[in-house]
This record gives structure tokens, sequence and C-alpha cells, in this order.
């Protein structure tokens, strides 16, 4: 009788463990709010990075990562922002308090004022990009915004890009800089002293927002005599800008924008062939790189998200510019939090974000603890370009960003 | 003095704005109220033709009369069932009815958004080529606005000149009553331009489509750019549209040609002094 | 001095002219009929009085005081107050509503008082209310009080504008063909309402197509024809005058 | 149509009481941010829309209202950030000042009546964005202006701080919003609302029964100035910055739904409930994730409102209705305009 009740008892303990280990089995989600846009003129730039962030971090969370024995999993919350800081500040909100979201990443710069108040007051993780305002003479205060991490530096990506558009083209006359007044702002001063130290050619004019017809700033550009003309991230207006410039003949005039490209296709159906050849733009195809080295589990994954992609489309997805944000930043996060051994103690997180070294889809990135931009969070990016060669893109040149001091 | 290249750039401005700005005018004579969803018809007319032209294999030409029917026929929907059962015959009628249309722009563009997706479109592919004329050139395409505008401004002014729909629009435009003197009912009447004026939009819409981009959030600065047009000639007068349309384009190019990026200002900073000088408008008949 | 008095008040419409030269004067309480056929400047006379148009040459003067170039409500604010030709009303508002808003002038407390419901406000109001209500009592509107005022019949719309003139608080009253559309009965009924209205002391300018009427009303009569003076004085002998006859068969042929 | 008459002559002041009181204590059910922020926001809202209502009384409206949202919140912003001036000074400065450029505009633009001055208010709200957007020294161009809440206030033991929680900002946008509401409504009451009435309905006749027409219209547009200034500095420093993107054409057309849609029968109630009704479902819409469907609904939904009430009236009247229909059995005077 005791050894049937003995067995019993071993037996429901077994049972009982068995269950728990179970239950330790089972990976954590841990939730990352995305405020991002989903409507408006701007929702194509929100719509086109979803789909390989979804394919990418379910790729991820195959093993997801391990804080003290523990396995975690990513799960991407989204809210409209409506590429405003109200939206923007509404959309935190809505993801911290209402959705319980301890981090936030997310990079439409004129948010990042609005959102990071948020994130801060909550103590909640936010990385973003420098925008306009983390830049020397910016108002971010590191001791206000402790809880910023700028995983993207704007401005610093623009002008290295220039780099390598002068690597690329050695014997250019004058570089032409297109951007639209909203994007006018403090980064700018930033940008053309760095290019002014470098010693490089160029010649900056302003759009108003809406701005379809560009010839006048094309002859604004041809009479200061640039025959490169790189388009501040404007998608549609660069387009625009390359057709017309073709329209009027200029047809050594060279145009190219500081964003991956969407889809070839779509730049020859709007400027036209010819006029679409050579055009150039960002290249983040990290399978591609010859000068940053890439984690080659990483280039894999990539590799598989485009397919994925590609099936659940229909047709070749060639858009390689979400390798640049999504993963990354939820790398970082992932790593700072196996460092940490902890996910919910964000002082502790951000000690190991500062200084740290994160290996990401485009390479290693160290988050130097220098004083630049005020800012605690700096980090190298490799600024590939690639150029319109029939309806493919091709590698055109690369220019690593040195860590800064 | 600005190259040549500035001017051809004003006039394609102008052809533009006085299409859409026609459009709108003749709409606000008789119906007495602003469609501020003008610029969506343009959108949509945008949209017909491209996908007229790359799905249907439709060419240009017949493609830009294709949407300007769907598109008018659009117009008629809208006016006959939301504009007319919005307004009210009274001193604020005009304000429903504002409201309603500014509505539509988000209903238009939303649908736009959802059917045709948002990323841009072009039609590059239509009348390719540039025609080099020395110190400047001119794609054809351009070439094509200048005269498919010409067309269709002959166009109206025979149909409003010489046909009895027309007599009774611009009797109608003076004289509301009058135009049951040439026995069109003005429920008739105010649908018919209706389905004019946002062919007119549709039809600046297709001809600017191989010039620009299509995606659904296209219609915003032509509206404006019209509104403003048809408010410098004065609400309500035909020929003050066109030339309304003319000024805004050539200065648009010109200044910012001169000024870049400060034309906005001066376009808005004109209007305001316009108006505040000649309160009517450059053609408006006399407020009293 | 008289009460209401044009020197050689002209009106011109680009070419045409539509009053000339005319000399008026009206002495206090007395109503002065204006007749004369269609476009002879009978309405034009009263838009240049009340301000809506700015005579083209001459002067107006009111009480001794110039009110010519004035506007329309600093001359309305002097107490000459004007009835239109149609039917114009607050479109919407209920015959009360409209009479209440019309009641502007009757009122000495400011708008402070008004927003701070101040006792000198409240009493004055009831004060108004209650002669708000003793009017459309005298113009018989009362079992309408609550409709809408384009609900009215014409007749009534009709009354409801006299209504609202009178209680905005004139001193000389501007009637612009108060009978028209009406039928006889009506039209009398009108014309008991200008007597007592008159009674109350208050000068009345009358416009009349209807000769029966002026007759009846009037004392003393003025023909105006092709926007010039042509007679007047007493109806009865005016209305025997030969020029005046001819006029009117004129129009009576057209 | 415009009947002046205030739905609080329908509904039982007791009632409308308890509503009130009902949204006073809710910080003691709840203190979740968002439901407060989704308040804050519409309160803020509301008092907008109530200033545009204000304006339309008189027969004018304005398509610059956001522009006076923007001159407010820029002023308070540019004194305390700047200036480093205190916020309840700078809190009435916004007022002032906004009320002052409705002032002087006004009796410029005012002279232009009807579409005109749509138009003209249009045109300015555009310039003062683009020189919000221009002079960077001031206004930091598109970066905005950061602000920070305002100072606590020590109210003998309790100190009360706008930084640590959103209840105060709450109580504050509540007071505010009545205090609007209650000066609306009295001037609706009082003879300045039927003037308004007189000039909106028929300026000719008002004109002729002595009501300066030039007079009413600027003390409307200034008054309705003052308020949305206010609200416009509260926006500001709730949001913590304050970008030209805020003061677009958008933001004016937003303030003109949000009236239309709640009903402008009633100078305060109809401002409220668009709002809410509205600004709630704008939240709401941010969810989903479909691309584009959100400005669909949104339109749908106005266009549907403006459709299926009756003519010209809005929703705050649905419950006026209710009143009259329901709990009073008033059987309606159905006014025989006719349909066509």
């Amino acid at each position: 009788m005791k050894k049937w009740y003995s067995r019993a008892t071993i037996l429901a303990i077994v049972t009982l463990l068995g269950m728990s280990g179970i239950a330790l089995g089972q990976p954590t989600v841990i939730k990352v709010g995305l405020p991002t846009v989903l409507s408006g003129p701007a929702a194509p730039w929100g719509q086109i990075g979803m789909d390989p962030y979804l394919a990418w971090i379910e790729l991820f969370n195959k093993e997801g990562f391990k804080v003290g024995g523990k396995t975690y999993n990513f799960k991407l919350v989204t809210v409209d922002d409506k590429n405003t800081p109200e939206g923007g500040a509404a959309a935190a909100k809505q993801l911290i308090f209402g959705d319980g979201c301890k981090f936030l990443a997310g990079h439409w710069s004129w948010n990042f004022p609005a959102v990071a108040a948020v994130s801060n007051q909550a103590k909640v993780i936010f990385l973003t990009r420098t925008g306009n305002e983390a830049v020397p003479g910016g108002v971010y205060d590191p001791k206000k915004q402790p809880y910023t991490v700028f995983a993207n530096p704007s401005h610093d990506q623009f002008i290295s890009d220039l780099f390598a558009l002068v690597e690329a083209f050695p014997n250019y006359k004058k570089i032409g800089i297109l951007d639209c007044t909203i994007g006018k702002g403090i980064g700018w001063d930033y940008v053309e002293a760095e290019l002014k130290k470098a010693g490089v050619r160029y010649h900056m004019e302003w759009f108003p927002f809406g701005t379809q017809d560009f010839t006048p700033y094309i002859t604004r550009f041809k009479e200061a005599g640039s025959d490169i003309v790189y388009v501040a991230g404007w998608v549609g207006e660069s387009m625009m800008f390359a057709k017309q410039r073709w329209a009027m003949g200029y047809k050594e005039m060279r145009v190219g924008h500081s964003g991956p490209f969407v889809d070839v296709n779509m730049y020859n159906a709007v400027c036209g062939l010819d006029a679409a050849q050579g055009f150039i733009g960002q290249y983040w195809a990290n399978w591609d790189f010859n000068k940053t080295k890439v984690n080659p589990k990483y280039i894999a994954m990539c590799q598989e998200v485009m397919k994925i992609v590609s099936q659940k489309h229909g047709k070749p997805f060639a858009y390689s510019g979400w390798i640049g944000w999504g993963p990354s930043h939820l790398l970082i996060l992932a790593q700072a939090m196996e460092k940490a051994g902890t996910v919910d103690d964000p002082e502790v997180i951000m000690k190991a974000i500062r200084g740290g070294t994160f290996d990401t889809t485009t390479g290693k990135w160290t988050m130097s603890g220098a004083k630049t931009y005020g800012s605690p969070v700096v980090f190298g990016t490799p600024s590939a370009l690639s150029m319109i060669k029939g309806d493919k893109e091709v590698y055109l040149s690369e220019h690593p960003m040195k860590p800064l001091p | 003095m600005p190259p040549v290249g500035i001017w051809i750039d004003g006039l394609i401005q102008s052809c533009i704005y006085m299409t859409m700005a026609f459009g709108m005018v003749l709409v606000f004579s008789i119906l007495g109220i602003l469609n501020w969803t003008h610029g969506q018809f343009y959108m949509l007319g945008a949209f017909v033709v491209y996908y007229a032209v790359t799905a249907a294999g439709i060419p240009f030409p017949i493609s830009i009369l294709i949407s300007a029917v769907v598109i008018g026929g659009l117009g008629i929907l809208v006016e006959k069932f939301i504009i007319e059962r919005v307004s009210v015959p009274s001193a604020q009628g005009a304000l429903y009815v504002t409201v309603a249309t500014i509505a539509l722009i988000f209903f238009f563009e939303g649908t736009a958004s959802m059917l045709f997706g948002m990323q841009d479109k072009g039609l590059a592919m239509v009348l390719p080529g540039v025609l080099n004329l020395g110190s400047f050139s001119v794609s054809y395409q351009k070439i094509a606005v200048v005269i498919f505008t010409l067309v269709i401004m002959i166009t109206m002014y025979i149909v409003l000149n010489h046909t009895k729909v027309g007599l009774a629009i611009r009797a109608a435009a003076q004289e509301p009553v009058a135009a049951s003197l040439y026995g069109v009912s003005v429920e008739r009447l105010s649908l018919i331009v209706m389905g004019i004026g946002c062919a007119l939009a549709a039809m600046a819409g297709s001809i600017m489509a191989p010039l620009y981009v299509v995606n659904p959030f296209i219609g915003g600065i032509p509206m404006i750019m019209s509104l403003l047009a048809i408010v410098i000639g004065g609400l309500g007068s035909l020929t003050g549209a066109i030339v309304g349309g003319i000024i805004l384009g050539f200065l648009n190019s010109v200044v910012a040609y001169h000024l870049s990026y400060f034309s906005e200002v001066v376009l808005f900073l004109l209007v305001i002094i316009i108006l505040l000088v000649r309160p009517q408008g450059l053609f408006g008949a006399s407020l009293k | 001095m008289s009460y209401l008095e044009l020197k050689n008040a002209t009106k011109h419409f680009g070419k045409l002219a539509a009053l000339e030269d005319i000399d008026l004067r009206v002495e206090e309480g007395e109503i002065l009929g204006i007749v004369g056929p269609n476009g002879s400047g009978k309405t034009t006379l009263i838009n240049i009085v009340s301000g809506y148009y700015r005579p083209t040459r001459g002067e107006i003067f009111f009480n001794g005081k110039k009110i010519s170039g004035l506007r329309p409500d600093q001359i309305a604010a002097r107490g000459i107050i004007r009835t239109f030709q149609s039917n114009v009303l607050y479109e919407g508002a209920t015959v009360v509503e409209s009479m209440l808003i019309s009641s502007y002038q009757q009122y000495r407390t400011n708008h402070w008082q008004s927003f701070f419901e101040t006792r000198a406000w409240k009493d004055e109001n009831e004060r108004v209310v209650g002669r708000v209500i003793e009017l459309i009592k005298l113009l018989d509107l009362l079992n309408d009080t609550f409709l809408p005022a384009e609900g009215l019949s014409h007749g009534y719309q009709r009354m409801l504008g006299i209504a609202m003139a009178m209680i905005a608080k004139p001193s000389l009253l501007l009637l612009d063909e108060p009978t028209t559309g009406m039928n006889h009965e009506e039209a009398m009924f009108v014309v008991d309402k200008i007597k007592k209205i008159s009674e109350q002391g208050v000068t009345v300018i009358l416009i009349e197509h209807n000769m029966k009427v002026l007759l009846d009303v009037a004392t003393r009569v003025v023909v105006l024809n092709f926007g010039n003076k042509i007679a007047e004085g007493r109806p009865e002998e005016v209305m025997n005058q030969q020029e005046v006859i001819e006029a009117y068969l004129g129009t009576e042929t057209i | 149509m415009m009947p002046f008459l205030d739905y609080k002559n329908v509904v039982p002041k007791t009632v409308i009481g308890l509503l009130v009181a009902l949204i006073v204590i809710l910080p003691v059910f709840t203190t979740n941010v968002i439901t407060l922020s989704i308040f804050i926001s519409s309160g803020i809202w509301a008092i907008a829309a109530m200033g545009f209502t204000l304006v339309l009384r008189t027969g004018q409206f304005s398509l610059g209202q956001g522009a006076f949202m923007a001159l407010g919140g820029y002023t308070s912003a540019i004194l305390t950030v700047k200036l480093g001036m205190p916020f309840w000074p700078s809190f009435f400065l916004a007022g002032i000042v906004s009320g002052i450029v409705a002032l002087l505009v006004g009796s410029v633009v005012l002279r232009v009546g009807g579409t005109y001055f749509s138009i003209i208010t249009l045109a300015l709200a555009e310039v003062v964005r683009i020189i919000a957007q221009q002079w960077e020294p001031v206004t930091r161009g598109t970066r905005g202006l950061i602000t920070s809440p305002p100072d606590p206030i020590v109210l003998g033991g309790l100190e009360i701080n706008f930084a640590t929680s959103t209840v105060p900002y709450f109580y504050f946008t509540v007071c505010l919003v009545a205090i609007t509401a209650l000066i609306f409504w009295q001037i609706g009451e009082s003879r300045l609302g039927r003037s308004f009435a007189g000039i909106a309905l028929n300026p000719v006749l008002a004109e002729h029964q002595g009501m300066h027409l030039m007079r009413y219209r600027v003390i409307a547009f200034t008054v309705a100035g003052v308020f949305t200034g206010f609200a416009g500095c509260l926006y500001a420093h709730f949001l913590t910055v304050i970008t030209p993107y805020m003061l677009g054409l958008w933001q004016s057309i937003q303030i003109m739904i949000m009236s239309i849609v709640g009903g402008i029968s009633s100078l305060a109630g109809g401002p409220i409930i668009g709002a809410i009704l509205l600004y709630t479902f704008g939240i709401y819409l941010s969810r989903l994730e479909i691309y584009g469907i959100q400005q669909l609904l949104f339109g749908a939904a106005v266009v549907l409102v403006l459709l299926f009430l009756p003519k010209g009236t809005g929703l705050v009247d649905l419950w006026e209705r209710f009143w009259r229909k329901v709990v009073w059995r008033e059987e309606e005077y159905e006014p025989d305009t006719p349909d066509d």
C-alpha cells in the first residue's frame, strides 16, 4: 500500500518537474513597439519594411536569445504615428501604456523628441535615428533622455554616402545636394562643416514640400556647375528630378538619393528606361559588401528573408533597406540584454549598450561612449552605394563610417 | 532673365493649373460651391489612364478620353448622391458641402491607397524621347501636354459658346433662373456641370501622368494651386480662372528659379494681397 | 428745417440715372406716399435714404444732421428703419427669434450687462420681450409665434417684415410696397396697422403701387417718373394731374 | 439653418451636471495614461472647435483656426524655452497674443466675407506654417520647440506636479473646457448671440436694423482667437513639442469637421461631442494595420453623418431630439422646407 503512495508521489513529482521543464522550455515574448506610418503620403516607407521585419523576426525567434538560462522572443507591435510628432507621441503612449511594450524602435526623425519625451518618462528604451536633434547644437540632452539610443546616425550616414560617391567618381566637378525644406535644420550645418573639412565641393538647394516640377532647381544646379545631384531621401522627388533633368537634355548630370532602392522597375517606369540608368542609391544588401565584414549567419538569414518575402509577394523582392533598420535594432537589444543578464532593468541594459560592440546584420557596430552629438551612443555604418543598370541594381562603392572616438 | 527652359516649364505648369482651375470655377459658378475634392478627381483620372495604358494597352490619347468619361461619371454620382443631399437651402448651405467634399478627400485617398497601393507609379513609356533644339531641349511629353490642353480648352470654348447646354451654363452662371429660359432645369444643369468639371480635373491628371509620378496623394498640390488660381482670377469668372492659372504657372517656376524655395511664401502673400486690394479677384464681378 | 430733407439727391448706375436731382422734405408725423411706375426710382430713393446705396450726388439731412454717406447701421441707429420690397427675413429663425434679433435697438444696457445678466438687463429684457409680444399681437402673428419665419404665408411674411421694422425702434419708417401680392382685405388690414403706427408718433414714408391704399392712408403724395419728381401734394389733387395719369396709364399698358 | 436655441434649454441642467461630474471623477476609476490623454486631447480640440463654431455663428467660416492654435503654442513655447519664463504667465500671454493677432487680421480680412474670407484665412494659416518652418533661430524650423510641462503648483500641503502624472493635465483641461463652454454659452444666450445670429442669417437686414457687421464679426473672431490660443498653448505643453506639422491646413480642417459633425446648433455641446467622438475614432483607427483604411473610414464616417442626420444638424441635435421626443414627449415641428 505504502509503496503505491510513494510511487504515486514520485510519479506526481516527476510529472510536475516535467511540466515545469516544459514550462521552462517555453520562450518568453518581449514586445517591441514600432511607431510607424501606416497612413498618408509617407506610408509606403512604413509599408515596405513591415513584411521583411516580420519575416526576419520569425527566423530570429526560431532560436531567440537567452538571458539567465531563459529563452526570449521578440514580438513587433505597430501603431500608426501619422508621421507627425503628435501622432508619434500618441502612438508611443498607446504602445507603452496600452500594449505594455518595454522597448520602442522606429526611425521617423521628426517624431523623436515627442516620442522620446514619452518613452523616457516611462523608462522605456527607445532606439531611433539621430535625425536633426542629436547633432552638435541640437536639443538632445543625455541627462534628460537617458533611455534614448541612436541606432542610426542620419547625418553621418549622409556624409559617408557622399564620401562613397566621391570615391566612386573621383573627378567630379561639384556635388549638388537637394533636400525638402521640411528637412531643414541644424543637422545640415553639421553636414556642411564636415564636407568643408573633407574638402568636398558641393552646392545645396531646397525645394518646398509637394514640389513636382524641379526644372527651376535643375537649372540652378546646372548654373552652379554641379554634375552629381544627391537628393536627401525623397524617392519620388528624386525620380522626377532624374526624369526632368533628362527631358531638359542634361544627360551627363548624375542623380542619386540617400535612400535604398525600393524597386528598380518603379524607377524605370517613372523616369523612363534611359533616364533611370546610372541612378544612384543606398545599398544595404549585406551579402555584397566588400569593406564591411558581416556575420555569415546574418547574411544567410537576410537572404532567406528576401526569399520568403518574394514568395509572399509573388514577385522578386529587391528592397534591401530594411536590413539597416529593424534587425540591427533588435540585435542590439538582444545582445545588450544577454550582456546585461536582465530583460527588465533599463539602467543595466543601457549600461550594457553604452560602449558595447554589437554584431548586427550590417557589420560590427561599436556604440562608443564618445561625446559626439552629446549622445552616449554612436556607431559605424557601412555606406554602400549601388547604381541602376538595366533593371538591376549593381554595387557601386562603399565607405564604412569610422566608429567615432 | 530666366533661360528658355524655365519659360517652357512655366507654360507646362500653366496648362495644368488652367485646366484644373477651369473645371473648378465652372462648378463654382453654377453650384455656388467649391469642390474641395477636385484634386482627388485629378488623382483618380491619372490612375485610370495609368491602368488603361499599362494594363489594357489602350493608346494614350484614347485613355485620356476614357478617364474623362469615367471620372466625369463619378463626379455626377458624387453630385447626385452626396452634394445635392448634403447642401442646405440656407446661408450656411455651402458649409456642409465644403465639409462633405473635404471628407471625400480622405475617402478617395484612402480608397486609392487600398485599391492601387501607395507605391509611386509612372507612365514614362508614353511618348518617350527628347526633341533637341540646340541651346535647350523639350521632351515630347511636354509638347503633348501643351497640345492636349489647347484641344481641351478649344473644345470647352465651343461647348460653352455654340451648344444649348453651354449657353444655358453661361446664362445660369450669370443668373440662376435664366437657365430655365433655355429649357434646362438647374438640377440637370448642375449634374452636367459637375460632370464636366470633374472630367476636366481627370484630363488634367491624365495629361500630367507621364510627366510626374502617379500615387494616391498627388491631388493635394494641384488642388490648392487651382484654388489660388481661381481666387486670383475671381471666383465665378471663367476667364479669371484661365488667367489666374497662367499667372500662377509662370510665377511658380520663375520665382522658384530666382528665389528657390521662397516661391511658396511669395505665392500665398500674393494671393492675400490681391484679395485685400481687390476682394473680387482680377476678373470677378464686384461684390455689391 | 424739416425732419428729413433730400437736396438734389442723385443716383446713377453707370449711364442709367435712377434718381435725378430729387428735392424732398418730409415733416414729422406725416405719412408720405411715394408712387410711380416700375423703375421710376421709388425703391432707389429708399435705398439711398437708408444708406444701402450712396447717392452719386446731393445730400440727405435727418433732424438737421447730414446722413448721406453713413453706413446703414449708423443711419438705422438714428431711427431710420426700412422694409424691403421682397420678403427679406432671417432664414431659419422663428417669428419670435426674428423679432428678438430685430429688437437690437430697443436696448440701452450694453453687452457686458447682458453677458453678466445684471438686474438692469433683466428688467430691460422683460420690457422688450413684452413689447415684442405686444407687436406680435398688434400684427396678429400670435399663433405663428414659434413657427419658422419662411414657413409663413406671403401676407404674414410682409406683416412680419413690418413688425421687425417696428421693433427696431423707428422714428422714420420707410415701407417699400408693404401690400404687394395681397388681396384687398389684407391690404386694408395693413393700411389700418400703418395708421396705428403713425398714431404712435412714427413718421412713415410709404412706397405704394395701389392707389386706393394711398388715397386712404397718405397725408401727402410724391409722384416719381424716370427718376424725376413730377408731382407733389395732397393725394386727391395729385391723382387728377394730367401727367400722373399718363404715367400711370402708360405703365398699365406695358 | 442655425436655430440659436441652445440645448441647455431642453436638457435639464442636472443631467448635464451629472455628465460633467462623471468626467470630473473619471481619474478615480482609472488613471490610465491613454484614457486620460484621449480626454485631454479631445478637450483641447473641443476648445478649438468651439472657437470655430463661434466664428461660424457670425456667418463666416475660417479655415485658419489651426494657425491660432499654433500661435498660442509657439508663443508660450518661445516664452518658456527661449526666454525662460514660467508656464502660467506665458499661458495667458499665449491667449492674448493670438487674440491680438485675431483682432488685427480680423479687422482687415473680415471686410471680405464669405468664401473669400475662408480662403484668405487658409492662405494666412499656410503663411504662418511656412514662417514657423523657415524662421530657424526662433522656431527651430521643423525640429520644433521642445517644451517642458507646467511648473508644479504647491497648494498648502499637496503639490500638483504635471511632470510626473497626467491627472493634473486632465483637470486643467476640464477646467479650461468648462470655462470656455460657459463663456461661449453665455455669449450665445446674451444679446451678442442674437446679433451674431442676425448678421449670420441675413447681413443686409441686420445692418439695416442697426447692427454693425464688422464689429460683431471681429468680436467673435477675436474671442475665438483667444481661446484657441489657450488650447494651442496647452497642446504644445501637453505634447512637450510643437512643430510646424501641427498647424498645417489639416489641423484647421480637423477643427472644422469636429465642429460640424458635432453640430453647430450648440456653441458648447456640439464641439465637445464632435471632438471627443472623432478624436477617439481616430485613435481607434490608428490601430488598424491596413494601409489607407484610416482615411477611407474617417472620410466615410463624416460623409455618412452629414448624409443621414437631418439637414443642418449634427450629433448634438440627436441628443437634443432624444430629450424632446423621448423624455419630454414633445411632438416636434418639422419645418416644411422643400427637400429638393
